[in-house]
């Protein structure tokens, strides 16, 4: 059911955890729909200098979670506010029809994350 | 890798012995038991013994009660609309329960659609029908109750022998979905006073592909497969030989077997479940502790989704399931664990194991040995978690 | 006694290939697909290769329009219920032809109850279907035509891809059943420009209990049988992999030596017909001459009744059938036969020789050797025949 | 689906013709039904001297009016009519449930063949 990539994700999940002092912090989902994603985001000088993520969720919302998180260290905020839910998905060589709907969280958590950073920031 | 499989209630292996009984019928023994030549009669005899085998392992008053069906869900179908279309002029309502399999579910949501009213009686948190639920929701236009014999999730066995009392007094049809019990636990229509039950065979190490449905006597059934006069005219199509031999064969054993597999089961369950609910912290047992199948146990890991946790002990080489909804594509957890009032959050997180005939305390003890370091990698990684 | 077998239209053999193909789906590889461990993935396997074989096989633009179902009658159950119930907003008018199967027959005959329009209509003397009578038959109320590709008693092909011209211009649903032309004749979805067809496993060597609906993408249809998200939620329960796996391995080799089978088959029908029609006075052939199914014969003998011919026939180790409706219970004679115009005497005395790919011209010259002997005797004992 | 005597009379049909000068001649059924029996009598001093059948039928048509034959031959008009459907059938270890309408037939057949002698007499 699942590709290589992300089942090589789901037991290897990379990132996983808290950043203390996170300055941008996103969560999305919630118990009921069966997903919640948080991610972490340490930005410095409008980079993604590190980032974790914790995740309840089917193997499709750890792995995306995971790759997302990878797919963003050391990307500036910009560049990672481009990355779609698609773009996560081919990353994991496809998901099924069915799950494509954590892919679409993990992008989501991403970018409220830097939104939570930038609020911070003009605030 | 060694494979454990701990998914009977899902499907079972078809029995080499059953298997065995079935050969004969697809090569040499093919022919149409319509027929009237003696290819056909050779069938027919075996289809006439098959049914009256069947007759008599569920205490059946007669072979013709037995109509044989595609599957589990077709019997339900059956059982269901047949009676729901043949008996409306008597009255347009039926009751059910809130944790019955989709079967059974999603024919009352169809039947309500086409007019009918449906009552969808409620269950304690373990999973039981309160009969004197049951009495309130009866009214003058009731026509069907259908209340499943034993939860295929959490394994609860319902009070049917009770609800059947009940609705004998007052003339109502009542249908059980005995696809979970039988084999497993005795299953007599005349005991459970039932007047329509269903089963489907590959639920008791029979093949996949056939059911049957009983229906006592005298009662109209609308078909759901119209068209030839087989199985007297209530189910059209040519009869699924082989299967129907192997179904047979596979009740046969089942219940020869019964009072000594059921009582292994229970023993290797209960095993299980004290060690679970010892080991573990923020774990519940889903269903009743005792009135429950033998062979199932259903836990609910808090702070964890049940995929994840399947995926992981199937990289274990471990092969059990989940409430979890997200497994069949749908983002609807278990209608059975919220109808028991458990919250999503939870309901998200349930395993469901269950044991067959085959299972051994060595498997059970690779099951308790390696659950521990995957629920701790799942709470780890879970924002819910905060130890 | 050797025994020969002329009743492939009845149901036919498992081929040994196929019986290998399915063996392992039973003990070893039992999983269900549903599942996501490691035994459910690798039936899924199965289940998604055999989908797409069949696809393949019939010309579907993609795998997923194939449906698994449990016969034959339930693909006819679905096809016409499903579109009924799904697009009765947009009408409530059927048509269909007067010589359907039962299990189409029936069906429009139980939506008729539920408060369809059906049109039946009228073949010719050979069975032919008239396009110019469907044209006039339509209305802005037809939502859905369904003629058989070929029929089960007298074996006459239609011309369903000239109905399919009319209604694809009319963007008219068009279903056909195809349980008695796949693997004997090509079956093209696209070539016929059909919506819907029907088949079943057993008629072309595959096993009984399984069969297909193919539904063209987007098609909406209203489950016969709800419960579980099988099929896309279109036909609930456990998938019968093993087969399912055979009918898609069936198909494969019918549709592999069909140009070669089907010329042979035609040779010893023609065969057959040219002497019967010699060899006897008051016999008819029923059916188109040409336009008829490779391995189908069907004669009137004025004067006797089918069963008796087919019980003689038995005697003498011959299987065949017959249209009499005396052999599955009712009184009526066959519709078919009835439907072609033809009288209640004549059609009572109907016989059904249907040939397979076993079939050898040795037993061929057999049956030509005993029906005279046979015919003669119940003319002799008949009190129609006066010579 | 057959038993042994059915079998055996439906092979074997006894008495099957028709009596030249049969001074009782009884026929039922019709081509629509599918089954059309006619049982031809030679009555003398009150007693069934001979009797023969033709029968358009299924198995059990022809083996019910075999039956029917043997059983009367010999037998007095009373006696005779005193056969019943029934008893046809069980002289023949039975008939399946579906095909007990031929059974009917035989006797009736007979029924109508004395009938018919009868009102000769009596005409
Ligand atoms: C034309 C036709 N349609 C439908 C069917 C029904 O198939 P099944 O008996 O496998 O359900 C048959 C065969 O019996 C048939 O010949
Ligand atoms: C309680 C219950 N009812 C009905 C069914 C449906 O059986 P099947 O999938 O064989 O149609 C199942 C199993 O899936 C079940 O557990
Ligand atoms: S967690 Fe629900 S689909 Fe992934
Ligand atoms: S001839 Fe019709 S049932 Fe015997």
């Amino acid at each position: 059911m699942y590709t290589d990539k992300v089942m090589d994700h789901f037991q290897n999940p990379r990132n996983v955890g808290e950043i203390e002092n996170a300055n941008g912090v996103g969560e999305v989902g919630n118990a009921v729909c069966g997903d919640i994603m948080k991610i972490y985001l340490q930005v410095e000088d409008n980079r993604i200098v590190d980032v974790k993520f914790k995740t309840f969720g089917c193997g499709a919302a750890i792995a995306t979670s995971s790759m997302v998180t990878e797919m963003v260290k050391g990307k500036t905020l910009e560049e990672a506010l481009e990355i779609t839910n698609q773009a996560v998905a081919e990353a994991l060589d496809g998901l099924p029809p069915q799950k494509m709907h954590c892919s679409n969280l993990a992008a989501d958590a991403l970018h409220k994350a830097i939104q939570d950073y930038r609020s911070k920031l003009a605030g | 890798m060694k494979r454990i499989y701990l998914d009977h209630a899902a499907t079972t292996p078809v029995d080499p012995e059953v298997l065995e009984a079935m050969l004969p019928y697809y090569v040499e023994s093919f022919g149409n038991p319509s027929s009237i030549h003696s290819f056909g009669r050779e069938t027919r005899k075996a289809l006439d013994q098959a049914r009256a085998t069947v007759a008599k392992e569920i205490g059946a008053a007669e072979p013709s009660e037995i109509i044989f069906t595609g599957s589990g869900s077709e019997s339900d179908n059956m059982a269901i609309k047949g009676v729901a279309l043949s008996y409306r002029e008597k009255g347009d309502h039926i009751i059910t329960s809130a944790i019955e399999h989709h079967a059974v579910f999603d024919t009352c949501k169809f039947l309500e659609k086409q007019g009918f009213k449906v009552t969808y009686l409620p269950v304690n948190g373990e999973g039981l029908v309160n009969p004197a639920d049951l009495k309130q929701a009866l009214t003058d236009k009731t026509i069907l109750v259908t209340i499943m014999h034993a939860n295929n999730e959490v394994g609860t066995i319902q009070p049917i022998a009770e609800i059947a009392k009940i609705l004998k007094e007052r003339k109502i049809l009542f249908h059980t979905d005995a696809v979970q019990t039988t084999g497993s636990i005795p299953v007599d229509v005349h005991e459970l006073g039932v007047d329509l039950l269903s089963l489907a065979a590959h639920k008791f190490y029979g093949p996949k592909g056939v059911g049957v449905l009983y229906a006592r006597k005298g009662i109209r059934l609308t078909p759901v497969i119209h068209g030839g006069a087989q199985e007297r005219n209530r189910r059209a199509g040519t009869e699924n030989i082989a299967g129907i031999v192997g179904l047979a064969k596979a009740l046969e054993l089942a219940n020869q077997k019964l009072p000594e597999t059921s009582k292994s089961l229970t023993e290797l369950r209960d095993y299980l479940i004290d060690n679970v609910l010892q080991k573990f912290e923020y774990v519940r047992l889903n269903g009743h502790r005792t009135r429950r199948l033998p062979g199932n146990a259903n836990f609910s890991f808090e702070f964890i989704e049940g995929e994840s946790l399947l995926l992981n002990l199937d990289l274990k080489g471990i092969a059990a399931s989940s409430g979890s909804a997200c497994t069949s594509g749908s983002l609807e957890p278990s209608h059975v664990l919220l109808g028991m009032g458990i919250c999503h959050e939870i309901a998200h997180g349930s395993l469901r194991l269950t044991l067959g005939k085959s299972t051994t305390k060595e498997e059970i003890d690779y099951v308790l040995e390696v659950l521990p370091e995957i629920v701790n990698k799942l709470r780890a990684m879970s924002p819910l978690y905060n130890n």
